[in-house]
């Protein structure tokens, strides 16, 4: 598979919030297709998400698409090495404007556990080389969280929230 | 037994005492370098602990509710192929090979786990380099699985398996050239 | 005869025929989502729209508006031609299909040869865009919608023509009208051939794997080939892939539909009429939805050898015991 | 030859029986939990992040300043600080911040502590779209609970 | 002077597409670089020919046409030239400019000759026809007049089908 | 002459088989693989069927032949594909190419 | 031929399985040489999530590694957890009472139970099957807030400790394992019926991906893979450790050595473990889940140690390397998949595409653990 670079925001820097604009951001956050793409423990809550328990489907995100051609968002579900990253960077480059990145699990956002001092082997989060846009921490988060950061990242695109917060109790 | 059988017939493999190589070996685990070590890392229990070990035979039946494995062997590293074959001869089948960086002795020990499926009977199979030329048989003619913990102990620790088919890193990347696991490493 | 009303019919039912295909492919999707959904014991979509409604139209705006973009090192040409290769033959097909007796767009007396001829074209579809986009995976997955394809066509034309050899027509209309109940249906018409609902089912199972759908989904097997041969489509070009794959399956169905169970006619006999053709052809391409939700895929040699072993035999048996049929009777 | 045939029977056989499960399945009520409208309520047992507990009669945190937590964390996400106010003999806690990003809810911390000053919150939906969101300065939350 | 709009206008507007389908996917076909692209071309230009047929008054052999060509031997063709697909740089290099200039008055030659003929022969229509030539009628002499040829052309069939596969197979083994 | 009117005309259809059968005939000798004078061999088949539907339409008295004609041209054609390709795989897994200058030597 | 001929003929090409594809389970990259639909060779290419485990033990105490045992291997968190804190009780020589001796049973049973029961959907949904991994997931949901109920964590349990267990069990928990164990009762022939039996997943399987028992042998492969070929070997009855001993339950041993009997293995498997959760929750005794006697600082004495654990996937093994301080001197792992998919390329050799795949998934891999 090639790569492409791709000016990152592009399309965000060009949009002025306009009533057509409204609609392609309501469009594009309620079909969130996210990619099929799990690191570590963290992948496995993410099935879980999806799975009928959570149902992911209900915000029309169940679309998990293996090739990044065809996705909207990643989901960063897991420690990225050195080894990986470069991969990482490849599926991001791989999609099409516009996209998204969540980084789910502690991971994803620092390094989580893995970072000691003298550490020789992962990327202390996956902002160090994708421009994350939400952030789901929690080792592994609950899928609720991971239903949270996708509700957030509708919020991002539309600008408002249709669904009610909740407050952990 | 098996234990019985695979004791004797590993008997001839094993690090006899009586050879300059054992000599050098027994060196190693003399008190004063333990002690020496000791006294870098852990200046209270090392020494008992060690001094229990001190007059350790080649071969040595171990108590496996303490140990967790059944038979200590000690070979010479141009030995282990043969130790392979003997155990294979046997249908035990390897668990892992690993290293041990043991700094202060300037060694290697490469260990070889081997376990049966038949009977319970788990054998230590470990031989030591020196640090400065790590290089011993590879047993993946013998044992295919044992490709991979090799490769993966070279990764770890630079050890080299000679007539290893392929020895480039599994774990690191590609491109690696450290051997994070040695104990003088800094990133 | 006045030609320019003629001319604007043609105009309009082809409108419409693309809107059926589009709003039909856009409703599958739905259909789909929402039966996979409740089989797993799920809600499927919900919160975009009533029931999730809107979803579809969601995906839509979405897939329209992303970065349209040529993945390195594919064949610029051929990579845009793919899907509308896949497509047009599809909505093509629509222009034959009887809805009721009135409305079709064009009554052929070769309907049921120009399904076919269209059909076959689609695989080139595939064909090509599978190899244009350069990528591994692409290319195998169209080498086997291609073997898949040719394996599965023999069954089914032969399937096809022993129903020719029944019905002694091709007119998608006529064949309608020879099943006015549910006793006249095809797939019970036991006169004709003792083997009829085994015709049937064998039809239902090729254009299942004509259109390249589950458990024969061996094109687009997503844990073996990433997206099969749409692994390189971004945004719109998968958008008309899939528009192209949904508007197969309807076709498929209609088709089997129309052979089999009556096509537009009331299985009582009574008030016939588009309706019931669209019942019909909604109940199967439910049960298309039901199976794939059900199955595992199928192996590419036990596929091969489903047609070559099993339905090859029976379908040619089937034909000549049909011929026998109407030869003694 | 009667086994082609007996193979095509069991085969067909087969297949409609997993059809007939999953129609089943389709009929029987979902199982879905509906997020942001429903929600569970987290066991008593639930690992969130950490949080100071309050003291009943007081009101502010039971927290020592021994330390223990910050030593016994396996990765160090804890940092707590404290003085001695004037004329008192125990240290008050001044500082008390929680990186929860590199946190591996292992329970060590909670564990460690003898006055029982940290607990696991019931937080199990977190996200934002800022990072440092998630080092809490657990007391200034506690402050604001009470 | 027919209206664009009438029937009759449309129809020879659909028909001059079909001619310029038939003419552009041949050109393809014979003058791409890329092999994949000759047969799309190529199955363009199938297209345009099923149409021809369909303005000749034989539905039936159109949609064989699509069927056969397009459906079936633009297919294996293609299927061919995955399985053997040729370096496209070295076929750049190989495109003799002369052998080009030569093939190409070749073709135009036998073009301008045959439709010099095409021109100026003077047709005569039948007298009389004997019947519609529908689907019918072409299935019923294919079953009595022509039943031997019938026959003979499911021989020929069935010899390249089985030594298409001996063929293949062949080259498998000595691979 | 009405543009719009050719359709009914038999030159036309001449004209094209010819054109057809001259583009197919340059393809032959332009081409320097295998599968690639084989697609020029179909256009020169395409030609000569369209002759036949042609001639079919306009001057035959019985319509029947040339479609009948065409049907054993297409039955003809698809066997020789087939026989073609299986060729072409044949040859291309000995010599590993399918270019015409690269088979010389007809050894196996 | 001419050598020409012979040199020239392999008609293969490269491709590259992952790091990021489907069927690899997450960040497994497979480099395949095809020849056409089939696999010539396919070499799996590790540390994609390699994590430093084994660096990680060296700098840390004993009770600090806790947490990442349960990261290498997720889906059977508990076993490693066991393994872990089994080998520092050897070789530290820390009893553990018997009450938490059971409860770190019942939970890691459970966890099995879970594990399998994910592999099951995964595996079904790597054959094309997606609605099976839904309804297993419904399941393991019921594990999940068993443990949750019990460990605080879904997935990543940090539970076990040295001497004991982080807390004691309620009654609600034994009540609901046991209802949770009838429900599963009911769905396991549901399974059967929608999976097991179905003839397009019996093609996919029988005689698919050989493992022959002394290719077994010689890559070390152990768990439900070696079980699938014939050997009777499971570390819950040959190295009976904790209290494995007092439970009445069978291994379930297959002779086929195709992908089908790796199947049955785990499924039987699941079967075994709810025996054994019921047999002890029944004789679940009462007393401290906690050994009194564990020193703050564990400092075992100098010398090495080995344990190893039957966890879902193989036999987990913990050596220890100490050398008296409060850090190990060198800690390994050893994991069973890591030895597992070794024997991948070999097994694998001159299957079709799908074949190998099927093979891949009836090895049940968890990539964070091979990789550690």
């Amino acid at each position: 598979m090639g790569t492409e670079s791709v000016q990152p925001s592009l399309i965000q820097s060009v949009v002025k919030l306009t009533q057509l604009d409204k609609l392609l951001g309501l469009g594009r956050a309620n079909s969130l297709w996210p990619m099929t793409f799990g690191l570590a423990c963290c992948a496995i809550e993410m099935m879980a998400t999806g799975a009928s328990r959570f149902d992911l489907a209900r915000f029309g995100a169940e679309v998990f698409r293996p090739s990044p051609r065809q996705c909207d968002v990643m989901i960063v579900a897991g420690t990225i090495n050195h080894k990986m990253a470069p991969a990482v960077k490849t599926l991001y480059d791989q999609m099409p404007e516009p996209k998204w990145v969540i980084a789910m699990g502690n991971c994803a956002i620092s390094g989580g556990p893995f970072v000691f001092k003298g550490q020789y082997g992962i990327v202390e989060g996956a902002d160090k080389f994708l421009p994350v846009d939400v952030y789901v921490p929690g080792c592994p988060p609950r899928p609720e969280a991971l239903i949270e950061g996708i509700l957030h990242l509708e919020e991002k695109i539309t600008g408002s929230r249709r669904w009610p917060r909740v407050e952990a109790k | 037994m098996l234990l019985d059988t695979i004791k004797k017939e590993l008997a001839a493999v094993a690090l006899s005492t009586e050879e300059e190589v054992s000599a050098e070996d027994l060196a190693a685990t003399e008190t004063p370098e333990t002690v020496e070590r000791a006294e870098g890392e852990a200046p209270a229990e090392a020494p008992e602990g060690k001094e229990e070990e001190k007059p350790r035979p080649p071969i040595m039946e171990t108590d496996y509710r303490a140990k967790g494995f059944h038979l200590d062997v000690q070979v010479a590293p141009d030995k282990v192929v043969e130790a392979a074959k003997i155990l294979y001869k046997e249908n035990f089948f390897i668990e892992a090979v690993t290293g041990v960086d043991w700094l202060k002795e300037e060694e290697f020990e490469v260990v070889y786990d081997y376990n049966n499926m038949a009977e319970l009977c788990r054998v230590v199979v470990r031989t030591r380099v020196p640090r400065s030329t790590p290089q011993l048989p590879t047993i993946s003619e013998v044992y295919a699985g044992a490709n991979w913990h090799e490769r993966e102990t070279h990764d770890f620790f630079g050890i080299e398996f000679m007539g290893h088919p392929d020895l480039s890193p599994l774990l690191l990347p590609e491109d690696a050239d450290f051997h994070p696991l040695l104990k003088d490493y800094t990133p | 005869m006045n030609p320019i009303p003629e001319v604007l019919r043609l105009v309009i039912y082809l409108t419409c025929l693309i809107l059926f295909a589009a709003l039909n492919a856009a409703y599958l999707v739905w259909v789909e989502r929402k039966g996979a959904g409740h089989i797993q014991r799920r809600i499927g979509p919900k919160e975009v729209g009533p029931f999730g409604l809107l979803q579809p139209l969601a995906d839509g705006i979405k897939l329209m508006t992303k970065q349209l973009f040529l993945p390195a090192g594919v064949d610029p040409v051929l990579f845009k031609v793919a899907p509308i290769l896949l497509l047009v033959p599809a909505v093509m097909s629509f222009v034959t299909i009887p809805f009721s007796e009135t409305l079709v767009a064009r009554d052929i007396n070769l309907g049921l040869l120009m399904i076919f001829a269209f059909a076959s074209v689609n695989v080139l579809g595939v064909l090509i865009g599978g190899w244009a986009s350069n990528n591994k995976y692409a290319v195998i997955s169209a080498a086997r919608a291609v073997s898949q394809n040719v394996a599965y066509e023999i069954p089914m034309l032969i399937t096809v023509i022993t129903m020719v050899m029944v019905t002694q027509t091709m007119n998608l209309n006529e064949i309608v009208m020879q099943q006015p109940n549910i006793f006249k249906w095809y797939v019970f018409r036991f006169t004709a051939s003792p083997l009829m609902p085994v015709a049937f089912l064998i039809f239902f199972i090729c254009s299942l794997a004509e259109t390249n759908r589950a458990p024969f989904d061996l094109a687009e097997a997503e844990s073996e080939l990433i997206a099969g041969a749409y692994t390189e489509y971004p945004g719109m070009g998968f958008g008309v892939f899939f528009m192209g794959e949904y508007a197969n399956i309807v076709i498929g169905c209609a088709v089997t539909t129309i052979l089999f169970l009556g096509g537009w006619q009331c299985p009582f006999g009574l008030a016939p009429g588009w309706w019931w053709f669209l019942a019909k052809l909604y109940l199967l391409i439910w049960t298309v939805v039901w199976i794939r939700w059900t199955y595992p895929r199928v192996q590419f040699y036990a596929l091969l050898n489903l047609s070559w072993k099993v339905l090859i035999p029976i379908s040619l048996v089937n034909l000549l015991l049909t011929g026998a049929m109407i030869k003694v009777f | 030859m009667s086994g082609y045939f007996t193979e095509l029977f069991t085969g067909t056989k087969s297949l409609a029986i997993g059809l007939g499960i999953t129609i089943k399945a389709f009929f029987q009520p979902v199982v879905t939990l509906q997020y942001p409208y429903e929600t569970l309520e987290m066991k008593p047992r639930f690992r969130g992040h950490i949080q100071l507990t309050q003291d009943e009669e007081t009101g502010e945190s039971k927290c020592i300043v021994c330390g223990m937590c910050q030593k016994a964390c396996p990765t160090g996400c804890i940092t707590v600080a404290g003085k001695k106010p004037e004329g008192s003999k125990k240290k008050a806690l001044t500082r008390y911040i929680l990186n929860f990003t590199t946190c591996s809810l292992c329970g060590q911390c909670v564990e460690s502590c003898k006055p029982n000053a940290i607990e696991f919150s019931k937080d199990y939906n977190l996200a934002s779209f800022d990072k440092n969101d998630f080092i809490f300065d657990l007391l200034k939350r506690l402050k604001e609970k009470s | 002077m027919n209206s664009l709009f009438s029937a009759d206008g449309l129809t020879g507007l659909v028909f001059l597409g079909t001619i310029a389908t038939t003419v552009v996917g041949a050109i393809i076909a014979t003058n791409s670089v890329r092999l994949i692209r000759a047969v799309v071309g190529l199955a363009i230009c199938f297209i345009g020919v099923a149409a021809l047929y369909y303005f000749l008054n034989s539905p039936f052999v159109a949609l064989m046409e699509m069927l056969i060509y397009v459906g079936a031997v633009c297919v294996t063709i293609a299927f061919a030239i995955m399985l053997a697909e040729p370096h496209p740089e070295k076929q750049v290099g190989k495109n003799n400019a002369l052998a080009g200039v030569a093939s190409l008055s070749v073709g135009a030659m036998l073009f301008w000759g045959l439709t010099v003929l095409a021109r100026n022969t003077n047709w005569k229509a039948a007298v009389s026809v004997a019947n519609d030539g529908s689907m019918r009628e072409v299935g019923k002499s294919l079953l009595t007049t022509y039943s031997m040829v019938f026959e003979l052309i499911s021989v020929v069939l069935l010899v390249a089908i089985i030594g298409a596969l001996v063929l293949a197979r062949q080259g498998r083994e000595k691979a | 002459m009405n543009l719009l009117n050719i359709s009914n005309n038999l030159e036309t259809y001449l004209i094209i088989g010819a054109f057809l059968f001259g583009m197919g005939f340059y393809g032959l000798l332009q081409r320097r693989t295998l599968i690639g004078m084989l697609i020029a061999a179909e256009l020169i088949l395409s030609g000569a069927s369209i002759n036949f539907m042609a001639f079919n339409r306009f001057l035959a008295p019985d319509p029947t032949v040339g479609q009948i004609f065409t049907l054993f041209i297409m039955a003809i054609a698809a066997a020789e594909a087939s026989i073609a390709l299986s060729i072409v795989i044949a040859v291309y897994r000995n010599y590993r190419s399918i270019d015409t200058e690269d088979i010389v030597e007809l050894k196996g | 031929m001419s050598e020409f001929a012979l040199s020239q003929t392999q008609e293969t090409f490269v491709m590259n399985l992952g790091p990021q594809h489907p069927a690899t389970h997450g960040v497994l990259r497979v480099k395949l040489t095809m020849d056409g639909e089939y696999v010539v060779r396919a070499e799996p290419v590790l540390g994609y999530i390699h994590r430093m485990h084994e660096k990680m033990g060296e700098n840390r105490t004993w009770a600090k590694f806790l947490p990442n045992t349960g990261r290498m291997d997720y889906l059977h968190a508990l076993a490693y957890n066991h393994g872990h804190v089994m080998a520092v009780e050897r070789a530290a020589g820390i009893e553990v009472p018997e009450r938490a001796e059971y409860l770190r049973v019942i939970t890691t049973e459970l966890n099995r139970i879970s594990s399998h029961l994910l592999w099951f959907g995964a595996f079904v949904l790597d054959l094309g099957g997606f609605t099976p991994l839904l309804y297993a997931f419904d399941d393991r949901e019921q594990i999940l807030d068993l443990l949750e109920g019990v460990t605080g964590s879904r997935l990543t349990y940090c539970y076990y400790r040295f001497g004991g267990v982080y807390n004691d069990v309620e009654d609600d928990f034994l009540v609901g394992t046991k209802a949770f164990i009838s429900r599963l009762r009911s769905r396991l022939p549901m399974y059967h019926g929608l999976v097991t039996k179905n003839i397009i997943l019996i093609k996919r399987l029988k005689d698919i991906g050989p493992i022959p028992p002394d290719m077994v042998t010689r890559y070390g492969a152990t768990g439900p893979v070696a079980r699938g070929s014939g050997f009777n070997f499971d570390l819950r009855k040959n190295e009976p450790y904790s209290v494995y001993p007092e439970f009445d339950f069978d291994i379930p041993v297959y002779t086929e050595c195709d992908s089908m009997a790796r199947y049955m293995v785990r499924m039987d498997e699941m079967e075994q473990s709810m025996r054994i959760i019921e047999q002890a929750i029944d004789k679940l005794p009462e007393g401290p889940v906690k050994a009194k006697k564990v020193p703050k600082t564990l400092k075992p004495p100098a010398g090495d140690y080995y344990c190893a654990v039957e966890a879902a996937r193989g036999s987990f093994g913990v050596r220890i390397v100490s050398d008296g301080t409060n850090t190990p001197y060198r800690l390994k792992l050893r994991s069973p998949t890591y030895s597992n998919l070794s024997l991948f390329e070999e097994a694998s050799e001159g299957m079709l595409l799908a074949d190998a795949l099927a093979l891949m998934g009836s090895l049940d891999l968890v990539i964070p653990e091979i990789d550690r």
